[in-house]
């Protein structure tokens, strides 16, 4: 079930989350003289994160365009630049942003296939950053993600680890059709090792990241950490907590975790958007319509406060998903 | 197609059987909608043909084309099949967009014709797009992007119109100003309503066009569309022109006044450049008979191969949400 | 339950819910000389739909003001005029437009009272069309009033009957908060009885619309009457519905379809949004982690089909819940 | 507060006590970055303040404020008490915001300064709105926007200068262009680059200022300020600035070339201001001395109510999503 690995050969090297993307973005752009990123300050800045740093100087400023502060139109440029032969790296600095530009995603970008019978397609990549922690406050905050995967024609992604943050561009950009990838703000500094040549991973199937047997953990991208602490903290209480990473927000790939979840029993759901209409909503009333007679005990949900996210440290860690709270919950559905 | 073929040598006659073929289209669809065969929004083009007519002369097949959801005009000017558009506007899949469109979605990737947007605005970020693939494989073609004088108040406008002259790209904005956005007139969209003066404070190069006049259009674009080849960068044309009919087979038309729909229908682009064919002995009441039945045939052929066209199976309601891998 | 409904008084007349949109926004504007209506074709063109013909006749243009097609500018601009005093009704033509409008209403007012620590309050009322079913294809027939209740700091209402629709603005304008009011296209036309004081309603609580005993359907706006005509042939069929209209989709009125569900131990939840994410998924998950122990089978969701919606009838049918798909979900829940 | 009052009629003291207030402030700021305890994004407004506090000054207690995240110099220019600024940097209860906005969300209604917007370009309309509701009221009041060169490009911008025109609006537009949008410069912004000229391509009265010279924008401020009062309808000003520091504390400034920012220096608006006080002799040494220590004191007062300012319990997180009713 879990994504494609490969054994770590002896010339592996340590690297960030932010090397991997753009290590990706990279391969990308040596790969396929189609491929370009854009967006607002992409070139000579390197991006607000960093993630693009030395790619204009190596790509030039046509590969690597930077553009005026204008979401909608630089994304609908992407939609045209993809029916037009290319294909556009589009990076919105945070989602965020991307509010500005929801008119060409589900509008166009999502609804063209289907509505030419199959005549266009929009291989589009779409890049940004999402997610809270870092007392950015009510408007840089958001953890649409979820949301966004609502959008029928749309596939959405969020790698959570250093081998899907270089491999899921890679696919991203092999697939006809347009892709979101969702980039926690703040995994871009965690290091690890990754193969120099580590390749496209496929976007079909969750992972699970951690075995276990007395109920099942499910999450994405930024909350996977919070997820896998708390198991550790639920191993020391002798509950053995298994934990899947969703990987692919849309389409979900429900067999990954409903196949632990029959296993376990027991199911809580974690995400940071906001509780009601959560991703984690839709997760659990898929467990509670194909694994019913499967369940010990209700699913659980785990998410953010449904409040805007207040920039105070301690009002920002109240608001969003933190390990306790996960425990917690997994304590009440094994309790 | 050849990309040497770079815009049509279209005959005067051309011109005017083109017109006749979007006027006849449309009022053949105003009866088939009355007898609830052409369902959904219906926006009629009538009064207007002259600019899609004049404007794709000027085209070539593989300069790419962007319209609105007012696009029967542009869809047959640009050159689908009458019985492909009418099918669509039934809804069969024979349409082509499989019937899953209708009025507001003709679409073409065979005559690079990108609709058929029916979000007012939403099509120009996607023609800005297709010029920087054009311009970035080194292509020769030019990107037409049809709006509504409504959709030059949308910030989708502004946008795009800053992107395309920064970064000078093989985009002509043919800007449709009929004076009225639904219900709204000119002068309560817009509090100044020079368009062609606003589109220049942008670096675009702007004139406006008397779109009642297909020479004039054809001429103009003409000269745009060589001029965006010759690489100077995104044109704007202010076409002047009026809607005949109301917004929408909804609309009852409070809002305009008889006199200056009178007016302008004096001008009608068929009859005046009919009239100025004749005047100049280029066309006789045989010739206007013979194209007027030609036209005929071809609605006629059209309607019974729609009619008689098969909607798509209910079964594939769920195929191309994603491609067939 | 169920919503405030007062004895009809003998001069009842007959009224279609467009007459009841418009009488609310007569009261409203008579009532409150801070009311006024903002909008694309309001005024002068009488309203997309006809909602305010005559209005501006009645009360002149300063106060139903046409606005360009500026989404973003006008409904932002509502926002400002609620902050300054006013007290806005804006008229987004329809749902679909609105996403051009999201930045401000997501970042915006439903930030900003809390965001300011109280400081800044919003009573702006949004009003829009929304859903499918007459053909308008892929860009004119969504139904995103479920996706919009992510949003804390926004009340999101669904008006299904003409008692709501007079009176659900009324109660909106006396909230110190932005209300979202989905108006669903398929309800102007509908016709019946209202007494012409018909007044205020509450927007706390769900209503019960019909009493059943064996399952609850639960849903709101365009697909009540669908739920409904299910239950009629669920009657026929020995199988007897209750029917609950949720009324507001933000926040969740949960008592009251909670007290349905342990009474009938089976829920279906009917809406028009994409199935994946949609408020059905929310209210599914809230039945599992409050009522798990009284359910007797796995809650139901009817939605639309996952494809954006075309425009051929028989696809528009077939994407659309259907009262057929209803009782079939309905039987499976009992079965 | 009465509506009597138009404008301050402050001294160049006052002027220069109003620069330097914002200059120290933020340099303290920087300070309290670097040592935690001030957190998030932190945009400084160093080398603009004169922007501030000249186009402030010329606003009366009851005109609207809309500002951006780089908005500290025109919360203390308005008049927010340097304690409640400090204390919401530090995420304090006390704090203008109550902790919850942080550098880039300064409010406070009673000085009807409605922020504080983060989103580029997102405080327009909302500006838009306040202009109306004066209007709607026959309140005399004006409402002045603070936004970028880098907003400009937004669509945003296009609608609210087109419906501010259009409905003639008490609104004054302040475009802070000191050239930059992060580390896009204004050539790679926009084609037509005189945003000033652009603005009046809307209808909008409006000219260039020089934005390093707090006479200058305080002169400026007061002429458009008088006209929109007396109904001449919205005004644009392009104040023509540059931010000293980088655009954030996150930003290296890779993008800006070395001679350009201390060319810009050169013109620093406090000390250019100072000088040209001195040459006056309206300022001696001591004067100057005096003042710096009254803003030094007003700065540590400041800084220590902050630090011994409480949180906000953490109970009251889900207090004002909704009014309490
Ligand atoms: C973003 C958006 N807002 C509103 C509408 C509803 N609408 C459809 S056409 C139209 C008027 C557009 O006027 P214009 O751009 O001048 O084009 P015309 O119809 O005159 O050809 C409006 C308001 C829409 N389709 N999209
Ligand atoms: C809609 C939006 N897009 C992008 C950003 C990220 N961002 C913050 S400030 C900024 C530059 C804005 O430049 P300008 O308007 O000139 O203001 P300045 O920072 O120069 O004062 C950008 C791109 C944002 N906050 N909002
Ligand atoms: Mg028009
Ligand atoms: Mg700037």
């Amino acid at each position: 079930m879990s994504t494609k690995t490969r054994p770590a050969p002896e010339t592996d090297t340590r690297t960030t989350y932010r090397e991997a993307v753009r290590a990706g973005l990279r391969d990308a752009l040596l790969r396929d003289e189609r491929v370009f990123l854009m967006g607002e300050d992409v070139g000579r800045y390197g991006g607000a994160f960093g993630v693009s740093l030395g790619l204009l100087e190596e790509f030039g400023p046509d590969r690597i365009r930077d553009t005026p502060l204008s979401e909608s139109a630089f994304v609908g440029a992407g939609i045209g630049a993809a029916l037009g032969g290319m294909r556009p790296v589009v990076e919105v600095m945070t989602v965020n942003f991307a509010l500005l530009a929801l008119d060409q995603l589900m509008n166009n970008a999502a609804t063209l296939l289907h509505m030419t019978g199959g005549q266009l397609n929009v291989p589009l990549v779409v890049r940004m950053t999402t997610g809270g922690g870092r007392q950015l406050a009510a408007q840089h905050s958001h953890s649409l993600e979820g949301w966004f995967a609502h959008i029928p024609g749309l596939r959405v992604v969020a790698p959570a680890t250093l081998e899907d943050a270089r491999g899921m561009l890679w696919t991203a950009l092999e697939d006809p059709d347009p892709v979101l990838v969702f980039e926690h703000g703040s995994l871009y500094n965690d290091a690890g090792e990754l193969a120099p040549d580590a390749g496209p991973v496929d976007l079909d199937r969750a992972a699970v990241r951690r075995t276990g047997s007395d109920l099942t953990l499910i999450t994405y991208g930024g909350t996977l950490r919070t997820c896998l602490t708390a198991a550790d903290t639920l191993a020391e209480q002798g509950v053995s907590a298994e934990v899947v990473d969703l990987r692919t927000l849309r389409p979900l790939d429900d067999e990954t975790f409903l196949a632990s979840v029959r296993k376990t029993h027991r199911a809580v759901v974690v995400d940071e958007g906001w509780r009601s209409g959560s991703l984690s909503a839709e997760v659990s009333a898929r467990i509670t319509e194909q694994a019913f007679y499967d369940l010990d005990a209700p699913v659980e949900r785990v998410c953010s406060a449904e409040v805007p996210v207040p920039y105070a440290k301690h009002l920002e860690d109240a608001a969003l998903p933190q390990p306790a709270g996960v425990v917690a919950a997994a304590l009440r559905a094994v309790g | 197609m050849s990309t040497a073929v770079l815009s049509r040598e279209s005959t005067d006659l051309d011109l005017l059987r083109g017109m006749l073929r979007i006027r006849r289209f449309e009022e053949r669809c105003a009866e088939l909608y009355s007898a609830t065969k052409i369902r959904g929004f219906l926006h009629l083009y009538v009064g207007e043909e002259a600019v899609a007519v004049g404007a794709l002369d000027a085209l070539g097949p593989d300069d790419a084309v962007v319209s609105t959801y007012r696009e029967h005009g542009h869809a047959l000017a640009r050159g689908l099949p009458m019985t492909s558009v009418m099918a669509e506007m039934m809804g069969k899949e024979a349409g082509c967009s499989h019937g899953r469109g209708g009025s507001m979605h003709l679409f073409d990737a065979a005559h690079r014709f990108y609709g058929g947007n029916a979000i007012v605005a939403g099509g120009l970020p996607v023609a800005l797009g297709l010029a920087l693939a054009d311009r970035m494989q080194g292509r020769p073609h030019v990107t037409a992007c049809f709006f509504g004088d409504g959709a030059f108040a949308e910030g989708e406008f502004h946008e795009t119109a800053n992107l395309a002259a920064l970064w000078r790209l093989p985009l002509l904005l043919l800007c449709e100003n009929n004076r009225y956005a639904m219900g709204t007139s000119l002068a309560r969209e817009h509090a100044q309503t020079d368009l062609a003066l606003r589109a220049a404070s942008y670096g675009l190069t702007s004139w406006p066009v008397d779109g009642m006049d297909v020479h004039a259009v054809r001429d103009a674009t003409r000269a745009a569309v060589e001029a965006i080849r010759a690489g100077a960068g995104p044109h704007f044309l202010e076409v002047l022109t009026y809607r005949f009919r109301a917004h929408s087979m909804y609309d009852s038309d409070r809002y305009r006044d008889k006199a200056e729909i009178a007016a302008w229908k004096e001008r009608d682009p068929i009859t005046s450049f009919t009239a100025h064919l004749r005047e100049d002995g280029l066309l006789d009441a045989d010739t206007l008979a013979a194209l007027e039945a030609e036209v005929a045939h071809e609605l006629d052929e059209a309607v019974a191969f729609a009619e008689d066209a098969a909607v798509e199976p209910v079964e594939s309601l769920t195929r191309h949400v994603y491609s067939e891998r």
